[in-house]
């Protein structure tokens, strides 16, 4: 098995016409991907990538046609909500926006509507998920990765890429590796990433990768604490020397209460018995330690 | 974005909240005029309110009363010049000086956890509200506004009634509206006002009547900078008499950059990876010159940007530069990496790190172009560490 | 039993001070109503009815206090849905909206946010509900009930009194008599009450009461053929001589099909074993004939 | 509330939406002005189309084409002043005869079963549509608003691509978006476009070239009566000329009222109820005068309103009237009855039935007050049939 991404993955992607659509795209099917369409409006009829992927003018028709079953949102900002709204309206359950800049308050409708729709959203802003050796979708380069057993979220981009590569250095293969994306508000959080792991019998190690800001690492420890006791876990955070970062007046520290610092973040993970490393390249050896046979 | 306090009220008094009337003053002579035009219209006091984008002014003594335009003045000269918080005064707020019956906090904010606005209120308003957090948080009613229909009348009128505003329970109810109308007008990530205050006022200089009246006292707006594309009338806000020139041409390179007090210049690729690089040179022993975050698909004209902010700093001994490419592509960085170093006036070492997408060819080119190059960031960082010490020997 | 209206009934009154709402909370009272709240806002801490009922400032309040469990809105209609939507959020699952005069455009998205929340609102513009001996929410007259086991279904105002009245004159009570309103949008059609009905141990026939216009009684017919094929049913519908109503350009009759008028409405109850009677005084006659003996 | 093409397509114009220019005239010297001005701004022909709220008005003659501006005023006399299904043309509308590549309909109504906003659009557009909605369903793309951010982009896009509107498809998608949107803004039940067409337009007077548009040719809008108090500006838009003065009053005075041919007025509370009544009086052997509909909690003002319309109509030999008390209070009725009747200046006979709240208090009034009066429905019926045949025997 795997979480969110896997080898019965049927991909549209939408804005496959644009610069980024189509690289990544192409960079999608050579990782084995099944790219079953793409949706650019107006450019239904076409193919692209060489032939090997039609082009549609909705993602109702490309699902109709193709069975697509996942969608992946590399439209501009201004676009990139409504994109995922067809998506979900297409009836597909998970997407992934790639998209960053949206503004956040654009996504407090969105991601009311994808919940009352029973569907998952990944992002925005966010570098996609991949499950080695069967499918990556998004923008992770698909050589960092090993296929093996430990789950990875993240809320960084490049920072999870290196956390990745520092596992398969180290000979440590991954299940999935997710990116959740840092906007202010994000359709998928640490704690149902990792709650989809607990319920994946192929994932027997995690790693989660944190930032400075927010309480969603707290969070997420609280979670962990409960569900996860039996599962060798680490954790490493951006940020211990970053310098305080700008505050939302008085409001910001209401509702933060103590949260966002590293080391709130740190202590929180501590506490709930999943080890921080102070590099990323010492996530292999930390996960070793604390019990990960894989 | 952050805005001034005089800006926030105009934003306010746009959506038609109750903001007493201000002026901004930029010199000691301004604020004369702006008093006298104050106190003709009935006020016994002026208040003088330094404008600047930190906290904590009124504790710095940016915040002043004053009982005539003279003393005004003097005030003004005290305040203007000053620095708080490192950020040079350069305007002042003046309106008449409240006369306060009651304070109370209220705010609009952008609540990621709920992924909805949450609004917050209590009846303990003033600079303490933090600490009304802390130690009486059912002091504070919470409520998320509905993420289709924004907040409810029943929503506003609850938070006014949990306020105990008394009779003043409809305009506070029609403040809490306008809060989130505000936000919504303007992709604010917040608006918040403390002291939301009931205040005595003059019936009109003809009478002596006074009447009372539920205002907007300070008002604090922040901006969602993802949003400004589509208010281009409010980039105007930007406070650009306050920011560093360095911030500048950040920001219209599309950079995030903070300067620190380091020697160890960082180009990174991702926030998460930029602040991960600065815990690591922290880590090995150095200091990190600076945040720089290249942001995604970065092109040549931002790299060169990120080039020329860091060289800009005397301080800087050594370059590092970490590049793990996901949609950016290693070997257009090394291209210009190359052609920037072609243009450099200044020989700082540079340790190059790239990996991920076309990182080979990137590799290959910066060989062949005599980069020094690191294989991981802990290497990258140690290079970097050793090769500011090498330069400060 | 019976249905959505019962000894357990604790009723919030929203609008409690004004005219009509003083008027017929009263008249709830005086019918054995359990009316243990009202609302108006700025009137919190008063008593009114003569000092049985508290007044407070906010339905979450009267909730809190008086463990209100059923609302009714006599509200203006500027400020009606923004009533409903408070009963909703206070936690009441069930809300008769008196008030006539809604625009139909605020109802789309308050139908569906009270739907969201798992809630049922009857009406607007309805009279409400009774379960004669037990109950009555609403503006329904007190005196045309008899208790019994038939329940009744309306969308008219007067005309389900009259209705009501013929049944009770016949010996024949009642379970439950809903009005559900006439407005173009409304939160409980026919076959919602027709499946409670139907759910009921206590309601042995059933008296539909439609009007010429829409397609609900059609639906309700269809619903019924399907599931109440073995209680005795009746109908009457009203505007079998009314002139051609006013179109909504070509617009209305693509949706409507051939449905809305009298005889397409007589068709399809009949055809659905539902016998229509000429006029409300042949109900209780017709309900015997059909099997009814109650 | 229906409303004049002229003034739905002034209403699209105001939302953004394609709508060819036109001119409105009540004479035929300003039609001919008009069609001079048209022909002017390069248009080759005129169309002159009848303003009246009645479908079928080009069946009936009340749409014609004209060459020149003589044809066009010869054309106006004929359709100004015709009736078209009983109701008097005083309006017309007169534009550039459209040259149509091809013809679509598109509209947004309130969907009662859906209880959403329904778009509905065909690439069979013109007069047809009803047909085709029968015979081939499938021609016609129907998609729901959603409940709370109305039409999205994509649904927009969905229905345009489905039209196969092939270059005008954004064309098409923002109209979709602006029907919603008119929907939204003037509280319309109803907003059709038919046709939509693509047309053929000069490039400009000095050009002879030619561009296709996509373009609102004629427009149906139905306002929310419900809404009206809200759109004060929108009631201007009622149009008086074409009201008859009774239902004129009937709707100042808050009363459903139509009028019809027979000879026993109707007054009743309840729309339902009235229309059962009139029911009962055909089944009785009697013919309805009118469907009157005082609504809830009538007061007095009104019964006598309703009282005054009955009697105006000459051919009335007996009332019924028929009140079941909800809000309605019987009591209240009967006084309004009595007093009505002691200025009556026509002496009709008059069959009272009142039931429901404070009925026996009513009933009580007006036996004093000697009316007759009918336990049941049925009874008042019969016996309102009786009396008016005896008026006239």
């Amino acid at each position: 098995m795997s979480i969110l991404v896997d080898r019965d993955t049927r991909l549209v992607v939408q804005g496959i016409t644009g610069r980024e659509g189509q690289f990544h795209a192409e960079a999608m099917l050579a990782y084995g991907t099944a790219v079953v369409a793409g949706v650019t409006p107006g450019k239904g009829g076409q193919q692209t990538l060489g032939g090997r992927v039609p082009v549609f003018d909705s993602v109702h028709q490309a699902v109709d046609r193709t069975s697509a079953n996942t969608a992946c949102v590399f439209v501009p900002a201004a676009a990139a909500p409504d994109a995922v709204m067809e998506a979900i309206d297409a009836g597909i359950r998970t997407v992934f926006c790639i998209t960053e800049g949206i503004p956040a308050l654009d996504m407090v409708p969105l991601v009311a509507a994808v919940g009352s729709a029973g569907a998952r959203l990944i992002g925005p802003n966010c570098p996609g998920a991949t499950s080695p050796g069967r499918a990556k979708v998004g923008i992770i380069p698909g050589s960092v990765h090993r296929e093996g057993r430990v789950g990875v979220v993240s809320r960084s981009g490049t920072l999870t890429y290196e956390a990745v590569q520092a596992m398969t250095d180290a000979g440590i293969g991954q299940s999935t590796c997710v990116g959740i994306g840092g906007d202010p508000i994000i359709g998928t959080t640490f704690t149902d990433v990792l709650a989809l792991f607990a319920e994946d019998p192929e994932t027997d190690g995690l790693v989660l990768i944190g930032e400075i800001g927010g309480d969603a690492e707290e969070q997420a420890a609280a979670w962990a604490a409960e569900h996860l006791a039996g599962i060798p876990k680490v954790a490493f955070i951006a940020g211990r020397t970053a310098p305080e970062g700008k505050r939302m007046g008085h409001a910001g520290a209401i509702i933060s209460g103590g949260s966002g610092t590293a080391q709130s973040k740190v202590d929180a993970l501590e506490a709930a018995g999943v080890r921080v490393a102070g590099s990323p390249t010492e996530l292999p050896a930390l996960l070793r330690d604390a019990g990960y046979r894989g | 974005m952050k805005i001034q306090e005089a800006d926030a009220k105009s934003l306010l008094l746009a959506q038609g909240l109750p903001v007493p009337a201000w002026e901004v003053a930029r010199t000691t002579v301004e604020v004369r005029a702006a008093a006298e035009r104050t106190m003709a219209a009935g006020a016994t006091q002026v208040v003088i309110k330094a404008q600047v984008l930190v906290g904590g002014r009124g504790k710095a003594g940016g915040v002043k009363l004053a009982a005539s335009a003279d003393e005004a003045e003097a005030v003004a000269s005290t305040i203007l010049g000053m620095e708080i918080k490192g950020i040079r005064v350069r305007k002042v707020l003046v309106a008449a000086a409240a006369d306060i019956v009651k304070e109370y906090y209220l705010s609009a904010v952008l609540d990621r956890s709920a992924r909805r606005i949450l609004l917050m209120g209590s009846a303990d308003g003033g600079v303490e509200i933090e600490q009304v957090a802390v130690e009486t948080p059912e002091a504070i009613t919470r409520l998320h506004a509905d993420p289709y229909l924004g907040l409810l009348d029943h929503q506003a009128r609850r938070l006014a009634f949990a306020l105990e505003l008394g009779g003043h329970w409809k305009a506070g109810a029609a403040i809490a509206k306008g809060l989130v109308r505000t936000m919504l007008a303007y992709d604010a990530d917040l608006v918040e006002i403390n002291p939301l205050a009931v205040v005595r006022e003059q019936d009109g200089a003809a009478t002596s009547g006074s009447r009372e009246r539920l205002v907007c006292l300070d008002a604090k707006v922040t901006l969602d900078d993802s949003a400004l594309v589509r208010h281009p009338d409010l980039e105007a806000l930007r406070d650009s008499d306050e920011e560093d020139p360095a911030d500048r041409e950040a920001r219209e390179a599309g950079i995030s950059f903070i300067k620190l007090d380091g020697t160890i210049g960082c180009m990174v690729n991702g926030a998460g990876l930029a602040m991960t690089t600065m815990d690591l040179v922290k880590r090995a022993g150095g200091d990190p010159a600076n945040f720089l975050d290249l942001g995604g698909g970065a092109r040549a004209d931002k790299r060169a940007a990120a080039m020329r902010l860091i060289l800009a700093d005397p301080k800087v001994e050594a370059i590092l530069v970490n590049i793990f490419g996901g949609i950016t592509r290693g070997d257009e960085v090394a291209h210009g990496l190359i052609e920037a170093r072609s243009r450099q006036t200044r020989d700082v070492p540079m340790i190059v790190r790239i990996v991920g997408t076309n990182a080979e060819e990137a590799g290959r080119l910066l060989r062949e172009a005599s980069f020094e190059t690191a294989a991981s960031l802990d290497e990258a960082a140690t290079k970097a560490v050793a090769a500011a010490r090498g330069a400060t020997a």
